[in-house]
């Protein structure tokens, strides 16, 4: 029976009673129907590499349940349950925690994860299950595109939305362009859609450089790059080994060449001391999105974590739940897949970066994306993202490839 | 000729930081035939131990002596608590320092917490020179200098003390070594602190050249030290020399000229080596 | 000395404990366990192939991922480019474990000559190599990122698929169980021990080595079909070292050349991390629980220094001499004899 | 008749010494020849030429008219050529019968069956367990061989190469260090083979009683050379051969045996 | 004359195998004592419990009046213990000369003068200084063997059947090194060369199933032909 629709959102006197009554009647049917909980399972790398990605997904999703719910956790009158699963980055342990999620728990909502490949794996789930998964902080782009079904919901932004940033930031009529990236999927996504939209607005690329992810030393593809003579290196990075301080001291800059790159999280700022004065984008930055919402995580997650700041992917995870609240707002608290699907179709909501949409034909949320320089700022032991100008949803709004 | 110049000296200098990284490596795989996968862990160790005395003190060579003395520390825990039970039984070494591997890889996290450190590189080393169109990176030829005075360290350690002879004999035959009079725990034991330290070293070391350090770190690393230790030729220290420059030279020439076998070109130089000379380039057996 | 009887009383605990296993999904009725002992199962085939190599041969190689990664990608690429039947993934397999048959036939031709720790590493550099190629031909292999792909209907019931690979793993288990106590096999024991000796008694060892190799590669493969099929999803971790280095802890930790040792391993490891990671969601001191997955391993090689099967067949034929003997030595036998 | 063994100017160098020089040498069928001559004469790695471990950097060297140069070991323990090793070379963590069984399953040419189980070969536990018997080593035949003592190994690697049952038996001192209550019966099990009149025997042996006893004929290498070739008569008569090897140790001793 | 070396009782278990069950004798200062048995009887494991390879579970070794039963074996060693053992034990992969330092515990020109003496005894050695020891003949190696022994100061040395494999004319050297060596030092010899033993042994030890069957004086054995006959097979 798929009755549980016949719950009204409504004041806690309200709930408390269907609460009971339906206990009495309906115990041992599933958590939905007995009114009570909303169920959602977090899927994120808690250890291993990406565990700080993981992490800061998590922190997000708790904040973003909170402000969403106003510190209820309840919405339309049901009360919601978090549970964090430890994908450990490997895709065969995300598809027995997602398994575990949908059978044991049985979650109404995935979220996660913090790497393409075991989002990738688990895609299939969602539909197998028919619930709603929404995928944070993954960015391959065949998530929404050829590995997409309906059940994909995507608060993330893609490579080719943060391709396109990265064109707005630094691409025009004439200017020539060399790329830098790791030698495996998402270097190259990056690059290649980097180069679509940079070609669209008349820029040429000299130079396409690839550097093995964990190679030591770049010298010869940055040496490469200065002989092509180019007016920006753009370059697509993410992992610790960074070729930022062999940017630096092979004196690109001085060359003539300016760096553009997106700008990572905090800990990996911190290794782009070199890069003052570099033109690019971000994702996010604490103080970059100017709006309540924002201001209201950065404080309570001051608050909350010892006076650390939102990082990168906290964002997300808070967009994460303020998605799945809303769409259960719209649903009354039916937390069914297929109804959910038409509803969120389109559907906008308020994220700490602005309004985000998620686009009806592949469900990609298209949001604000930042362009950015990076600053010297007295009190930070980092090069400080500022804020150039805010590049809208339709600026970056990606092909659709599903 | 001034491109080759520069591919030359940054091959040269990853050669180099490969060799230090191998150089303990070469003492506790090479000679005493330990398969130690917890290497990078002593590896990482160093790093943080080094990066965090470093950024405290603010004196790097503080940060260096910490480093060895982390590495001498944490070599004696290992050999004592890990290698002893499991000399000259390959199977046994490979999960037990796999599974210590994971123990000091997740301490990092407790200790250091999990995020990537940044590193800078000593004022006065930093930054490089440009002559003409060639762009010297002024660490690096740090580490060139700084590989030497190591490989002729424990070239001096090999050749003129017993200890090399001692390894390779009690490897072959502890009892008999023993009944010789020399206490081959005791020597394995230092042996194995000394290449632990070298390890920590070679993680201090690394950790300014490539500007960040993270606990993942050590695993990747040790691949390539193996990797050195193997195509140089078991237990060999000019094999090891050798072979560490040949990765560095054939990566740097390979990413300007080949780049689309750059991924590969560690893999490919093994292979080529080890079917054509199956005993790696350097041999330690004599006659 | 132990005969080859079937009825033997290690053979009917083993078929106990298979009874058990076609229970188990009945009884259990959790999807989720029934996914965790599927890729338990899965990773035993994959183990007791190892062992083949390890435990049998001699052989450590740490380039066994790439036999299983051979097998992932066939299964996941015809069941994506064809249909999803059942008839295409019964091609697949065999598909992949000729393929992979093929190459470590040519791999093994190509380096079995090789010393120990010389070939472990020329087989690691084989398999990054086919790991690289995987990473670049991304037009079939969608590189790092992978790609999802339908398995056949009847798969869509986990319990089926369950079955299906139990299935297998037991006829693997049989076959291997009988290529290991073959004539062949008592050579590779030999070839393990001493193999300039067993050259000597006449015995071409590296056409044995080959053998293993071949033998150990097609059951990787098949190993590899069934993980993709049980994930509907591959990507290039298939090919990596970790999967390598699973495969061997596996065999260590239950016990090399015992080929149930593997199983048990297989059954530790995986249960260990599950369950450890599980409880990281309850205790916070758990947050950390890869320390105490690292010192399991620790553990495990000082309480079973061959491993838990090795170990336990030990302590279990000691407590048998000295029940039997009662501490007669072997010494007192010779006299009378020798006369 | 043509010779089961014939060696044309066999010789092998290891970097500038040449352990073999230019042996000329050959071994009629069924025949029981010595070899003696001081250490490192070059007799094991006369063994080793023959058998195959090594490979001949001169000369040639037939087995039934037929060149064998190019063959491998093991091609030549499959053409009838056994041998034992003077160095105790054996299956250290096998047990004692399974060290011979590997040989007689290596005889018997059964190498490559995967199905069938090898305790269905009954015949060959059973031919392995009468080869123990014949050196003296079933009451050990389930201890694990790198637990015996050194005496013990001698005898399994004599019973290993029994089990072979090659037509040519090549014996590496295989009485060093056995005790002097077991020689006797080693010698007897040489002996009967002998006597069965169906193997040709190469010996090497520091043992002179012994060669004297058993020998058809005595050859003596030194310095890699083949130095005198003969009857047993013959060679005991040899003055150089008695500096050269004999000493005086044997001298009153030789007359008692 | 004092005993150098004493052992009392002593038992010794290899794993589970109780291997010595009682073995007695003593080694006195300046004598080549012999031990004897048919093979597995235990003399190498005696050797072996003495530098503590196998150390006893029971009963006492003493040397130079110092308990050594639960002692090192390197600290037994550096007593002044050498040991020569049955398999040779030499490092394969190291040379001749290789073999020899590592041995050579201290670098005297005493010890050079011995390394001279044993060198002119079997010039082989010298001959192939710089070869793999691995590659040395059967007989080179027992040399080698020797050799390392040899070029020690020791007190006391252990050798486990130096004639095994050696020419008839080599035995007759090594013999003589034994005898030179006897004037400083104390020997157990493990023999099965009947000739040998009696020629250069002062006394004997016949064990027996890891037991003590007998101890004497080597004339005794000598002319005791039931005895030789039961245990030694001869006479
Ligand atoms: N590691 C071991 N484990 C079990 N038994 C052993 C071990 N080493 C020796 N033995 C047994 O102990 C007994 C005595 O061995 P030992 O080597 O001392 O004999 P030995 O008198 O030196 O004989 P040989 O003259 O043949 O050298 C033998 O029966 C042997 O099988
Ligand atoms: N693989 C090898 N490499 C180098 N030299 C070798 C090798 N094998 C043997 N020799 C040398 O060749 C010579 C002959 O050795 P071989 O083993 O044949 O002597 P042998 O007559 O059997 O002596 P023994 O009676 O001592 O066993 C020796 O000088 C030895 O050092
Ligand atoms: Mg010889
Ligand atoms: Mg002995």
């Amino acid at each position: 029976g798929e009755q549980s629709s016949t719950n009204t959102p409504g004041k806690t006197t309200d709930k408390e009673e269907t609460k009971t009554e339906e206990q009495k009647t309906e115990t041992t049917e599933t958590a939905t129907e007995s009114g009570g909980t909303i169920k959602i399972g977090v899927l994120a790398s808690l250890t291993g590499a990406l565990e700080s990605y993981g992490k800061q997904t998590q922190k997000g999703f708790e904040l973003g349940l909170e402000y969403a719910t106003g510190g209820t956790m309840e919405v339309a009158g049901k009360k919601i349950e978090i549970v964090y699963e430890d994908t450990e980055t490997k895709p065969e342990v995300a598809v027995q925690k997602a398994t575990k999620l949908l059978e044991d728990d049985k979650v109404d909502f995935l979220v996660g994860s913090s790497s393409s490949g075991d989002t990738l794996a688990v895609l299939p789930l969602a539909e197998e299950y028919e619930k709603i998964m929404i995928v944070e902080p993954a960015v391959a782009d065949s998530i929404t595109g050829s590995e997409f079904n309906p059940y994909i919901f995507r608060t993330a932004r893609n490579s080719s939305q943060d391709a396109y940033a990265a064109a707005a930031a630094i691409a025009g009529e004439g200017v020539k362009i060399a790329t830098f990236a790791p030698d495996y999927s998402f270097g190259w996504d990056g690059v290649s859609a980097f180069k679509d939209a940079a070609l669209a607005l008349g820029a040429e690329i000299v130079a396409e450089e690839y550097a093995p992810a964990d190679a030591t030393d770049f010298t010869s593809n940055l040496q490469k790059i200065i002989d092509s003579k180019p007016d920006y290196l753009f370059v697509v990075w993410a992992g610790a080994n960074s070729p930022w301080g062999q940017i630096n001291d092979m004196k690109l800059q001085e060359n003539g060449i300016k760096v553009s790159t997106g700008a990572p999280d905090i800990p990996a700022l911190k290794t782009m001391g070199q890069l003052v004065g570099m033109e690019g984008f971000s994702v996010y930055y604490h103080t970059l999105p100017d709006n309540p919402i924002n201001d209201w995580l950065v404080d309570e997650h001051k608050k909350r974590h010892n006076g650390e700041v939102p990082d990168l992917f906290t964002p997300g995870g808070f967009a994460a739940a303020m998605a799945i609240v809303t769409a259960l707002e719209k649903s009354g608290g039916d937390a069914d897949g297929n109804k959910l699907i038409p509803l969120m179709e389109g559907m906008s909501f308020e994220t700490p970066k602005g309004t985000m949409t998620f686009r009806p034909e592949d469900h990609q949320a298209l949001q604000p994306l930042y362009s950015v320089t990076l600053q010297e700022v007295d009190g930070f032991d980092y090069p400080v993202p500022v804020l150039i100008r805010e590049l809208s949803p339709s600026e970056t709004e990606p092909p659709i490839r599903n | 000729m001034d491109l080759i110049i520069s591919l030359v000296i940054n091959g040269l200098a990853t050669g180099m930081l490969i060799f230090l990284l191998a150089s303990g490596l070469t003492l506790i795989f090479g000679l005493m035939h330990v398969l130690n996968f917890a290497h990078g862990g002593l590896f990482v160790w160093g790093a943080y131990a080094g990066v965090f005395s470093y950024a405290y003190s603010g004196s790097f060579i503080v940060g260096i002596i910490v480093a060895i003395l982390t590495g001498l520390v944490f070599g004696f825990i290992t050999e004592k608590l890990i290698i002893t039970p499991v000399y000259g039984n390959l199977v046994q070494q490979i999960l037990i320092t796999l599974g210590f591997m994971l123990v000091l890889q997740e301490m990092i996290k407790v200790v250091f917490g999990p995020n990537v450190v940044a590193v800078k590189v000593p004022e006065l080393l930093a930054g490089s020179w440009q002559l003409g169109d060639i762009i010297i990176i002024k660490y690096r030829i740090f580490i060139i200098f700084f590989g030497f005075i190591i490989f002729g360290l424990l070239h001096y350690m090999l050749t003129r003390t017993k200890i090399g002879l001692i390894v390779r004999a009690g490897v072959m035959n502890s009892d008999m070594v023993q009944a010789l009079g020399i206490n081959i725990k005791r020597i394995f034991l230092v042996v194995f602190m000394t290449g632990s330290a070298l390890a920590a070293l070679a993680g201090m070391l690394f950790a300014p050249y490539s500007g960040a350090i993270y606990a993942e770190l050590g695993m990747e690393f040790a691949i390539m030290a193996f990797i050195v230790v193997v195509i140089g030729g078991m237990g060999s220290f000019q094999g090891s020399l050798f072979a560490a420059i040949l990765v560095g030279l054939a990566g740097s020439f390979m990413a300007y000229y080949v780049p689309y076998l750059s991924l590969a070109v560690n893999m490919i130089i093994m292979v080529v080596v080890l079917i054509f000379r199956p005993q790696g380039l350097f041999t330690t057996a004599k006659g | 000395m132990n005969k080859p009887i079937l009825l033997s009383r290690s053979n009917i605990i083993l078929f106990i404990i298979v009874l058990a296993l076609v229970a188990f999904p009945f009884v259990m009725d959790s999807r989720t366990l029934t996914i965790l002992v599927t890729q338990i199962l899965i990773f035993g085939i994959l183990a007791m192939s190892y062992d083949i190599l390890l435990g049998y041969t001699g052989i450590v190689s740490f380039g066994h991922a790439m036999f299983f990664g051979i097998g992932a990608y066939c299964t996941a690429i015809m069941l994506s480019d064809f249909e999803s039947t059942i008839g295409v993934f019964i091609v697949s397999i065999i598909v992949g474990m000729l393929i992979a048959g093929i190459l470590s036939f040519i791999v093994g031709l190509l380096t079995l000559r090789l010393k120990s720790h010389f070939f472990a590493m020329l087989t690691m550099a084989i398999s990054g190599l086919l790991l690289v190629v995987a990473e670049k031909w991304r037009s079939v292999t969608k590189g790092n990122d992978g790609f999802t792909f339908k398995a056949p209907e009847v798969f869509k019931d986990r319990v089926i698929f369950y079955l299906v690979v139990l299935a297998l793993l037991v006829i693997v288990f049989i076959v291997l169980k009988r290529f290991v106590s073959s004539p062949l096999g008592r050579v590779l024991i030999a070839v393990r021990e001493n193999e300039q000796r067993t050259k000597s008694l006449g015995f071409k060892t590296l056409y044995y080595k080959v053998i293993a190799s071949v033998v150990a590669g097609v059951i990787a493969a098949l190993a590899g079909s069934l993980y993709a099929v049980s994930l509907r999803f591959v990507n290039t971790s298939v090919l990596t070292m970790e999967i390598t280095l699973d495969a061997l802890l596996m065999t260590i930790i239950g016990g090399v050349g015992t080929l149930i040792g593997p199983l048990v391993g297989s059954v530790v490891i995986e249960s260990a991390q599950h369950y450890l990671s599980g409880l990281a969601r309850d205790f916070p001191i758990f947050e950390r629980w890869i320390i105490f997955f690292g010192i399991i391993y620790i553990l495990a090689v000082i309480f079973f220094p061959k491993g838990i099967v090795g170990t336990i067949q030990t302590k279990y034929s000691q407590w048998k001499i000295k029940r039997n003997q009662l501490d007669v030595a072997p010494l007192s036998k010779s006299k009378e004899s020798s006369k | 008749m043509e010779p089961i063994i014939r060696t044309e100017n066999l010789s092998i160098s290891f970097g500038g010494h040449k352990a073999v020089d230019r042996v000329n040498f050959e071994m009629p069928e069924k025949h029981f020849k010595s070899i003696i001559g001081p250490n490192g004469a070059g007799k094991t790695t006369f063994f080793n030429l023959i058998s195959g471990e090594l490979k001949n950097t001169e000369g040639d060297v037939f087995f039934k008219g037929k060149s064998i140069a190019n063959l491998s070991s093991v091609e030549r323990t499959r053409l009838g050529l056994g041998r034992s090793f003077q160095i105790t070379n054996v299956f250290p963590n096998l047990t004692v019968l399974e060290n011979v069984r590997l040989a007689v399953q290596s005889k018997e040419k059964i190498r490559f069956n995967p199905f069938k189980h090898y305790l269905h070969y009954k015949k060959i536990t059973e031919e392995a367990l009468t080869i123990l018997e014949q050196v003296l080593l079933e009451n050990k035949a389930h201890h694990i061989a790198s637990q015996l003592a050194h005496g013990e190994k001698r005898k399994l690697e004599i019973a290993m190469l029994l089990a072979l049952d090659t037509e040519v038996l090549m014996l590496d001192e295989p009485t060093a260090g056995m005790s002097l209550e077991e020689v006797p019966a080693i010698l007897d099990v040489i002996k009967s083979i002998k006597n069965r009149g169906d193997k040709t025997i190469l010996l090497i042996e520091h043992k002179m009683d012994m060669i004297l006893d058993l020998s058809d004929s005595i050859m003596v290498l030194f310095n890699g050379k083949l130095l005198a070739d003969g009857t047993p008569k013959e060679i005991m008569d040899n003055t150089t051969v008695q500096n050269a090897y004999l000493g005086g140790l044997y001298d009153d001793e030789l007359v008692e045996t | 004359m004092t005993s150098l070396l004493k052992l009392d009782n002593v038992n010794t278990h290899i794993g589970q195998y109780h291997i010595l069950q009682g073995v007695h004798f003593e080694a006195k200062e300046g004598e080549v004592s012999v031990l004897l048995g048919r093979n597995g009887a235990g003399k190498t494991t005696t050797l072996k419990t003495i530098i503590g390879l196998t150390p006893a579970s029971g009963g006492s070794v003493t040397f130079l009046n110092q308990d050594i039963t639960k002692k090192a074996t390197y600290d037994i060693a550096n007593l002044g213990i050498g040991y020569v053992p049955e398999d040779q034990g030499i490092f394969g992969d190291l040379t001749v000369e290789e073999n020899i330092k590592v041995a050579m515990r201290k670098e005297t020109d005493e010890s050079k003068e011995k390394l001279e003496y044993v060198l002119n005894l079997f010039p082989d050695l010298k001959k192939f200084w710089k070869k793999a020891g691995g590659n040395l003949s059967g007989g080179q190696k027992q040399m080698l063997a020797m050799s390392r022994a040899f070029v020690n100061d020791s007190r006391l040395l252990l050798i486990d059947e130096p004639s095994k494999g050696l020419a008839p004319i080599v035995i007759e050297k090594v013999m003589e090194a034994i005898v030179e060596m006897k004037k400083q030092t104390t020997i157990v010899l493990v023999e099965q060369n009947f000739i040998m033993a009696s020629k250069i042994g002062d006394s004997f030890t016949l064990i027996d199933d890891g037991k003590t069957v007998r101890n004497g004086a080597m004339k005794e054995l000598i002319e005791d032909d039931e005895l030789k006959h039961k245990y030694l097979g001869i006479g």
